[in-house]
């Protein structure tokens, strides 16, 4: 049989630069499993790739109702963007009956949205990310903050997450205030975080967008010098841009530690992308749970593997790390239960997201360094 | 001492970042100004002219620093700045040839050619994406700061910092120089006063002996050259994306209109209009309140950084209310 | 030395001759299944749906700049003001909001108002030297009475269950009925917008209705309390059966079988067939009142406004009010589509109201199809559309068609990395032919 | 006979499909004066156009001192030393009166201003604007700067549409002085006019046009005499 | 003429662009039923007059009257209604529709120009269309552009454009009428009948008249009194004889005719214009003599 797998992605649009990356992310694990030829008695998998655009939910809906109907996908790694991805769920999805899992949708109203057991997600809600940056914060001993985001649905939602759980913790924040992506210019911004000021400026953006505009602006004008980076802003790019700048800042983002993501990035090096590029893996790890999950339900129909995708995920069952699709295939076939850990140590919890395990990071030495994972 | 602390802070992020946003703004307007006053159309492909022409550049300064050539503390850019000038002059000729000159001799309503100039600003802008990608470039060398904080903060021992980077000054030193030039050429030159005449009445141009396809290569030339300087010096400021140069567009646009379509004056007033509604009505005053003496909870702060697009719109709505062709009276078609 | 332009004689055919053309790339979409088409009718009858609400808008553009000129770049806005109306109708009541601020709200929301009439009548009936400074009273007193009452209530409101809801909430209602209301909205903006800038002209009007555009959407965005702002409010009730619904209903699925058809495909079809109706009526009723508007002396007066507006002023018809109304009426419809859109989407999302997407490309559909001619606008808006949402395929199909003779190497892998990208080329190249090849749009006015 | 200076024989052509000159013809010596008169919407100012190739001909030549020129577009027309000012349009609107006179002597590489301060004096009420916008002149005085344009350019063929329309009787007394000052110079001048009995007085040939074609042809004063044209073309 | 009290009265009004004053002072009254005439040399503020009093321009200062009621600086669609309607120097066809639409778009209050009706009122409006385009075929007809009646407005040349603009004014009863230079550009023997048409208009319909005009044959065979405005003032005002040989109107505006060898055989024709015997532009007014005015011809 030739299975085909759908990629929904912003390919062109304000996320355009990570999207490759996780589209190679995806095909990485859906040419493993093609390869091994133990999907299904030797199934084939065709990648399929939509381009959502991030920012235009109607687009978006267009893309994923091709994938659907007219390409016949058994199962979508995607949406990329929160709101679109609800878009593209609610209206195709859902009625369609088609197993969506998205590697970095992370807002909290997917938590709660009527999914009918058809969504996942590789990357946890960020009403969890704003608790741990909160701790972190803390614990850096750093008392009053500002706080900058990116306006959507990702952006707001941790901004507020984070805000309220510093507050409840004892912290002091002096401004919450919004940037809108890919403006020509972050000076207003800028100074209206430096007139509030604050011991570090919290960017919940994205680092190719204005996060790192916001960032370039309160350097060069010398408002802040440390920052606390979350998801969307940990990311090489970011390093590489500004080096030693950064000496002090900080953050975290979904990612666990181990093995699976050392593995995954000598996968990745392979294949010729970057696999520490931000949600790679997580795409990797959607498309492997889609793929295992059709083995272990022993059927390519979203509506029968859905209910596996949890039983796959999580424990018991023996650890499968990337690049070891194969040998999970064959534990499937064989009955056997296995754990997928992945690049990003997959740990679903309900409603079928991940339970978010976060790794610390500095910036010390203009590098990105991993302090350690809570 | 406070005082100063004030002024320095008022300075450091207000006026030198809007200074230098303006003068981006403006530089970018004066093509789109110089395009309306000579063809009259509003093109809708300047942000993406900007933004090839500057994929252009950085190409060519990669090549220059590979081969270890350097302007010291000036950015490498400025000397790929020409080849590329010359590149993206060859490529919008083409595209005048191709596709404007259609239009031109139909006699079509400028409206269709703004529409031809979407069709354009759609293909560039995918053109780009396939010469440099998509990713964010950083393309400044040579020395970054003129002033740096830490810098000033040595030197003056006040607390508030102050910092200039070269990119700043050098887009406000270029921004005056073209707008100067650019004045004085259309006033002034036999060719520029050719340009506006054809501008104002084609027929009557051709009547005169001008001949209206040299005027149009002309402005293109000027044009494109504007472009690239503008975009070239934007992303030496700020840094290379190509998602960015189309987001600038609307208050380029905005900028050009306010000062008086057709008018460089105008547009270099019109980016400065901009780029401080934007900054300086967003601002907090609560920093500066400290200094002064007056210590509050609040942030004295007008309006939040959400509307710092609406504010400048909201200005630019009530000076066309005063001022219904913009600040310097400029053209309608 | 004359400026007119010269006006080619256009087939009486044209326009349904394109028309066929539409529905064959349409059966072609449904039908074929190859390289360029998908072979689905639900991919198909999707693109037709949302042709069909773009088609609105390109009504509305029409309006306002085919009948008198008026270049309205704040579309988008106008758009978001209508898509309000389904989640302030139709969604349901959110438990707690209204006693945790509503009444504040509205109050609030009334003073403000308030204030700017008082305002209004200031500058009016005053004069002399205390003009500005009683204007500029009126005004601070009212906006600090304002924010007194609002920002309180709006906390308020945003604190109820913020993260699933934190928002007014709707009153129930069916949504249909959110159709004509996102209409209001958008005329009642209109009124307020028209009042103040509809003495700009072309370029001028274009960029102040290109901010009012932009600052509509900014508070869409940013005011959480009114409709979640960016954190989006899904799950909008709709007009028609769900499909899960029907796939459950044996009845349905029994009807599936005889067609052939799978139950999921069948549903999803029939579920777009109904929005095709619903939206097709309301099109085709709109056309037909424009074109009975328009070929009768309203129309008349109407273009005669638009070539020459002082001529026309002085044959006693009054302008400014003429704009007023095409500008309401233009911008109703607008609003309206944008209702419907949002209804179709189930989803309002602000961050996803662009001014590209619904500003330029509406322009785009309405100057294509043939700006002054309804059935043009119609036919450009689902033209493009579909080539919009086409060039998502097309554009990287044409690169393999391209790269196919290459060599391997790093050139055709960069190129072939950059095939989404040729989706912006596709576009542009199409819409540069289109317009080449009918340069006063595809079915010009006559 | 030597051939005229201009001569456009035989001249078909309009704007769309049907044809608005039906076998024009028009010759002017050098130095001389020609008037063309005729109804509104006669083809005058078409005929004008088609002499000075801004339309396209179906039928007919047009040749200047001898040379075929059917071929060649206005602005090589210019060059050859052809002058005109149309009937509407003639001006540069946000240009200032100066600038507008300057654009008349475009093609001209030697010193203008001596011609300059000659239309300055031709047309004092535009001398006193001459730092104002064209645009925002009185209809008269901007039909005297469109004038004046046309004579910057020192042409040897000079051709006016209506150069007198909406002009003062003073002025246009003026101008036809200037014009018949013009033409003893040796320039050729070919000039449409609705004040046709005066016109008419200072022609050395005239043309009385009707739907394109060439209705009578003789000299001024012989159409003056003639009572049918009179009543018929002048106005009684 | 029989008069019947003012029709408009102009009460020390000024415009002034920027420091310059185009208006600078100007008073003058039309009287009811006549036809005036208003000359003098180019920029004399002639047309500015015009554009203040029909609403174009709001004045600097100074007042205007209509039969008594003030009407300073009211928009130009209200003057229409109240019956004052004017022509344009510069032709302000609208170009892209025919010369009948042109023509059948001017009476105001059309039931067919209300949104509603153009719905709910179909028959009434097809009625009332066929009577308005008999009388604009009429108008045609009178204007000898019947053939054009399809034709874009925009194609005219330029002379029909100015008749257009005539036109336009003959499609409703007007009270007073300002024509700005309809005579510029239109032939001779067709402004005669033009000229008729104003007599007409004006007896038969009670139209008064207020005329541009530089051809001072026309002015002397309609108009009586004939105002001349000098930089932006009134400089002289009364019959058409008496201007004509107003040594300040002729130095200012008629000056001392054509300048050339057959100026004498042009007075000689100007003998047979009957009426108020006026040469147009040539200002030899032989006919009447002992003017004091030097021969003309160089
Ligand atoms: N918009 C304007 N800005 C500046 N000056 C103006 C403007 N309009 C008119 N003028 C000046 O006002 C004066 C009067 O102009 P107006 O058009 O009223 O003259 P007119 O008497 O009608 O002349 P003509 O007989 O040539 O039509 C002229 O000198 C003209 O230059
Ligand atoms: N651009 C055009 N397109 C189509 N028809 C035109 C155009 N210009 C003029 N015509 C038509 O051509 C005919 C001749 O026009 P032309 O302008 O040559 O007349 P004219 O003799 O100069 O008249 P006038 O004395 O009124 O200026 C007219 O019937 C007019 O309707
Ligand atoms: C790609 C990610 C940064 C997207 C983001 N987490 C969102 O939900 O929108
Ligand atoms: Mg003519
Ligand atoms: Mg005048």
């Amino acid at each position: 049989e030739e299975i085909k797998m759908g990629i929904s992605l912003g390919l062109t649009g304000p996320l355009e630069s990570i999207s490759p990356a996780m589209q190679k992310g995806a095909e990485l694990a859906m040419k493993e499993v093609s390869d091994s030829g133990k999907l299904l008695d030797g199934s084939t998998i065709v990648p399929v790739v939509a381009d959502n655009t991030c920012a235009d939910a109607a687009a978006s809906v267009a893309a994923v109702e091709r994938l659907v109907t007219a390409e016949g996908v058994k199962g979508i790694m995607g949406g990329m963007c929160s709101g679109e991805t609800i878009a593209s769920l609610e209206r195709v999805g859902v009625p369609n009956g088609v197993v969506m899992i998205s590697p970095s949708a992370t807002s909290p109203a997917l938590s709660t949205i009527d999914d009918k057991g058809f969504f996942f997600r590789t990357s946890p809600s960020d009403a969890r990310q704003g608790e741990v940056m909160a701790d972190i914060v803390l614990e850096r001993g750093i008392k009053s903050v500002a706080v900058t985001y990116t306006n959507n649905d990702y952006g707001k939602g941790l901004a507020d997450s984070f805000a309220e759980a510093y507050k409840a913790k004892g912290g002091t924040v002096t401004v919450v205030s919004a940037h809108d992506d890919g403006k020509a210019d972050y000076s207003a911004e800028v100074a209206a975080l430096a007139a509030a000021g604050g011991d570090a400026l919290v960017v919940a953006g994205y680092a190719d967008q204005g996060g790192s505009g916001v960032i370039q602006g309160s350097l060069d004008t010398g408002a802040f010098e440390t920052f606390v980076l979350p998801d969307g802003m940990v990311n090489n790019v970011l390093a590489e841009k500004f080096g030693t700048q950064l000496e002090t800042s900080f953050g975290q983002n979904p990612s666990a530690e181990g093995e699976g993501h050392e593995k995954f990035e000598a996968l990745a090096k392979e294949a010729g992308f970057d696999g520490t590029s931000a949600y790679a893996g997580e795409s990797y790890d959607a498309s492997a749970l889609m793929l295992l999950a059709m083995q272990a339900a022993k059927s390519s129909d979203p509506k029968v593997y859905k209910d596996k995708v949890m039983e796959v995920a999580n424990a018991p069952g023996e650890k499968i790390l990337p690049g070891e699709l194969a040998k999970a295939l064959e534990l499937l076939a064989a009955g056997q239960d296995i754990d997928y850990v992945g690049a990003t140590s997959v740990e679903l919890i309900e409603p079928g997201e991940s339970a978010g395990v976060y790794r610390e990071v500095d910036f010390k030495g203009g590098k990105l360094n991993v302090v350690g994972y809570r | 001492m406070d005082i100063l602390n004030a002024l320095v802070a008022i300075l450091n992020f207000v006026v030198i970042p809007a200074a230098a946003y303006g003068a981006q703004l403006a530089l970018g307007a004066l093509g789109v100004t110089l395009i309306y006053g000579i063809l009259r159309f509003s093109n809708f492909a300047h942000g993406d002219t900007m933004a090839f022409g500057t994929a252009l550049v950085i190409l060519v300064t990669w090549g220059l620093q590979a081969l270890g050539i350097s302007l010291g503390p000036l950015p490498t850019a400025l000397l790929a700045l020409p080849i590329g000038i010359a590149l993206t002059s060859v490529l919008v000729l083409g595209v005048d040839r191709a596709v404007y000159r259609f239009y031109r001799r139909k006699r079509s309503a400028p409206i269709i050619l703004v529409m031809a100039s979407v069709g354009v600003m759609f293909i560039m802008n995918g053109l780009t994406r396939l010469v440099i990608g998509v990713d964010e470039i950083r393309f400044d060398d040579g020395a970054r700061f003129l002033i740096s904080v830490q810098q000033f903060r040595a030197w003056t021992g006040l607390s508030e910092g102050l910092s200039l980077r070269v990119s700043q000054a050098l887009t406000l030193v270029v921004t005056a120089l073209a707008c100067w030039a650019l004045f004085r050429f259309l006033n002034r030159s036999r060719a520029g006063k050719a340009m506006r005449a054809y501008s104002d009445n084609e027929d009557l141009a051709l009547l005169s002996g001008i001949d209206p396809e040299r005027v149009v290569r002309l402005t293109w030339l000027i044009a494109a050259a504007l472009a690239v300087t503008a975009g070239t010096l934007y992303g030496l400021d700020k840094s290379f994306k190509v998602f960015n140069y189309f987001q600038i567009l609307l208050p380029i646009f905005a900028a050009s209109i306010v000062g008086g379509l057709g008018n460089p004056l105008g547009a270099v007033a019109g980016g400065f209009i901009v780029a401080f509604s934007e900054v300086a009505v967003t601002y907090p005053w609560r920093k500066i309140a400290a200094y002064l003496g007056f210590e509050t909870d609040g942030l004295l702060q007008l309006l939040s950084t959400e509307y710092k697009f609406a504010v400048s719109f909201v200005i630019l709505i009530v000076v066309l209310l005063f001022r219904p062709t913009g600040l310097f009276r400029g053209k309608s078609v | 030395m004359s400026n007119t332009r010269q006006a080619d004689a256009v087939s009486p055919w044209r326009a349904p001759f394109l028309f066929l053309i539409l529905v064959a790339l349409f059966v072609a979409e449904g039908t074929m299944r190859n390289a360029l088409f998908s072979g689905s009718w639900n991919t198909a009858l999707a693109i037709l749906n949302m042709g069909l609400i773009s088609a609105i808008m390109a009504l509305g553009v029409n309006m306002q700049w085919g009948y008198a000129g008026l270049f309205n770049a704040g579309v988008v806005g106008f758009l978001a003001l209508g898509g309000l109306a389904p989640v302030l109708i139709s969604t349901e009541p959110v438990q707690g909001a209204w006693a945790a601020g509503g009444a504040r709200v509205l109050v609030a929301l009334v003073v403000g108002l308030g204030t700017l009439v008082l305002a209004a009548q200031v500058w009016r009936r005053f004069s002399g030297p205390l003009r500005v400074p009683a204007l500029i009273a009126v005004l601070i007193i009212g906006f600090v009475v304002y924010r007194g009452l609002f920002d309180p209530a709006v906390m308020a409101i945003e604190a109820n269950d913020s993260a699933r809801t934190g928002n007014i909430g709707g009153l129930g209602w069916p949504v249909l009925l959110s159709w004509p209301v996102g209409a209001l909205f958008a005329a009642a903006a209109a009124w307020g917008v028209g009042k103040v800038a509809l003495g700009l002209r072309s370029d001028y009007l274009a960029i102040a209705t290109l901010g009012i555009g932009e600052i509509i959407v900014a508070v869409m965005r940013n005011e959480e309390w009114l409709s979640r702002g960016v954190k989006n409010v899904s799950g909008i009730p709709r007009p028609v059966p769900y499909e899960l619904d029907l796939q459950n209903s044996p009845d349905f699925v029994a009807r599936a079988a005889d067609w052939g058809l799978s139950p999921t495909v069948a549903s999803g079809i029939w579920v777009k067939l109904l929005y095709a109706g619903l939206f097709g009526l309301v099109l085709l009723g709109l056309i037909l009142l424009a074109e009975l508007a328009l070929k009768s002396p309203w129309g008349r007066m109407m273009r005669a406004i638009r070539d020459n507006e002082t001529a026309a002023e002085a044959m006693g018809k009054d302008v400014t009010r003429r704009h007023l109304q095409i500008f309401i009426i233009g911008s109703a419809v607008i609003g309206l589509a944008g209702a419907m859109m949002v209804t179709l989407d189930g989803l309002l999302s602000p961050t996803s109201f662009n001014p590209l997407r619904y500003t330029f490309l509406i322009w785009v559909m309405a100057i294509v199809g043939g700006s002054g001619n309804n059935w043009g606008a119609a036919l450009g808006a689902i033209l493009i559309w579909f080539l919009w949402i086409k060039a998502e395929v097309w554009g990287p199909e044409f690169m393999r068609l391209v790269t196919a003779p290459m060599p391997e190497g790093v050139l055709r892998d960069h190129l072939l990395g950059s095939a989404p990208h040729m989706r912006f080329i596709a576009l542009g190249l199409v819409l540069l032919v289109v317009l080449r090849f009918a340069p006063r749009g595809l079915v010009p006015e006559k | 006979m030597a051939e005229p200076y201009l001569s456009a024989t035989d001249m078909r052509g309009g704007y769309g499909k049907a044809d608005i000159l039906n076998g024009c013809t028009l010759t002017v010596e050098r130095g001389q004066i020609a008037v063309i008169v005729g109804p509104n919407g006669a083809g005058k100012s078409t005929a004008m156009k088609a002499v000075f190739g801004m339309l396209n001909l179906r039928e007919g030549s047009v040749r200047l001192a001898g040379e075929d020129i059917t071929q060649l577009t206005p602005q090589e027309r210019v060059r050859k030393g052809m002058g005109f000012v149309p009937q509407t349009h003639n001006i540069f609107p946000t240009m200032t009166v100066e600038e507008n006179l300057e654009m008349g002597a475009f093609i001209r590489d030697d010193d203008f201003r001596d011609t300059m301060e000659q239309v300055y004096t031709l047309f004092p009420a535009v001398a006193e604007k001459r730092k104002q916008n064209a645009g925002e002149l009185s209809g008269g005085q901007r039909q005297q700067v469109a004038v004046g344009r046309a004579l910057m350019t020192r042409p040897s063929l000079l051709m006016l549409d209506e150069p007198t329309a909406g002009v003062s009787p003073i002025v246009m007394d003026e101008l036809f002085d200037r014009i018949i000052e013009v033409a003893r110079t040796g320039i050729s001048i070919l000039m449409v006019e609705q004040n046709a009995r005066q016109a008419l007085e200072i022609a050395d040939i005239g043309y009385v046009l009707v739907q394109g074609a060439n209705r009578y042809t003789d000299t001024g004063q012989a159409l003056l005499a003639d009572p049918e044209v009179r009543r018929t073309f002048l106005g009684g | 003429m029989k008069l019947g009290g003012l029709m408009i009265q102009v009460h020390d009004l000024q415009k002034h662009f920027g420091g310059f004053r185009a208006v600078d002072g100007a008073s003058l009254t039309i009287e009811t039923g006549s036809i005036t005439g208003l000359i003098g040399p180019n920029g004399a503020g002639k047309s500015t007059l015009f554009n203040v009093i029909a609403g174009v321009f709001k004045p600097t200062s100074g007042r205007v009257m209509m039969a008594g009621e003030d009407i300073t600086g009211l928009p130009p669609h209200e003057l229409f209604r109240k019956g004052l309607l004017r022509t344009f120097q510069l032709a302000h066809e609208f170009s892209s529709m025919t010369v009948r639409e042109n023509l059948m778009m001017v009476p105001a209050g059309q039931s067919g120009e209300t949104l509603i009706n153009t719905w709910f009122r179909r028959r009434r409006i097809r009625e009332e269309e066929r009577a308005l385009r008999k009388k604009a075929d009429e108008v045609l007809e009178f204007l000898t552009i019947s053939h054009l009646a399809e034709e874009k407005a925009g194609n005219l040349s330029g002379g029909q454009k100015k008749l257009l603009e005539l036109g336009r004014t003959m499609m409703v009863d007007a009270k007073i009428v300002f024509l700005d230079e309809v005579g510029a550009g239109v032939n001779r023997t067709l402004l005669g009948t033009i000229g008729d048409a104003i007599v007409r208009l004006n007896k038969e319909r009670g139209y008064t008249f207020c005329v541009i005009e530089h051809d001072m044959d026309f002015i002397g065979r309609l108009c009586d009194p004939v105002i001349v405005m000098a930089a932006g003032k009134v400089l002289a005002e009364g019959s058409a004889d008496s201007i004509m040989k107003n040594e300040a109107v002729i130095e200012a505006y008629l000056g001392t005719g054509l300048k050339n060898k057959v100026a004498a055989e042009v007075a000689e024709e100007a003998a047979f214009a009957e009426s108020h015997g006026a040469q147009p532009g040539l200002g030899s007014e032989a006919g009447h003599g002992g003017d004091g005015k030097p021969e003309g011809g160089l």
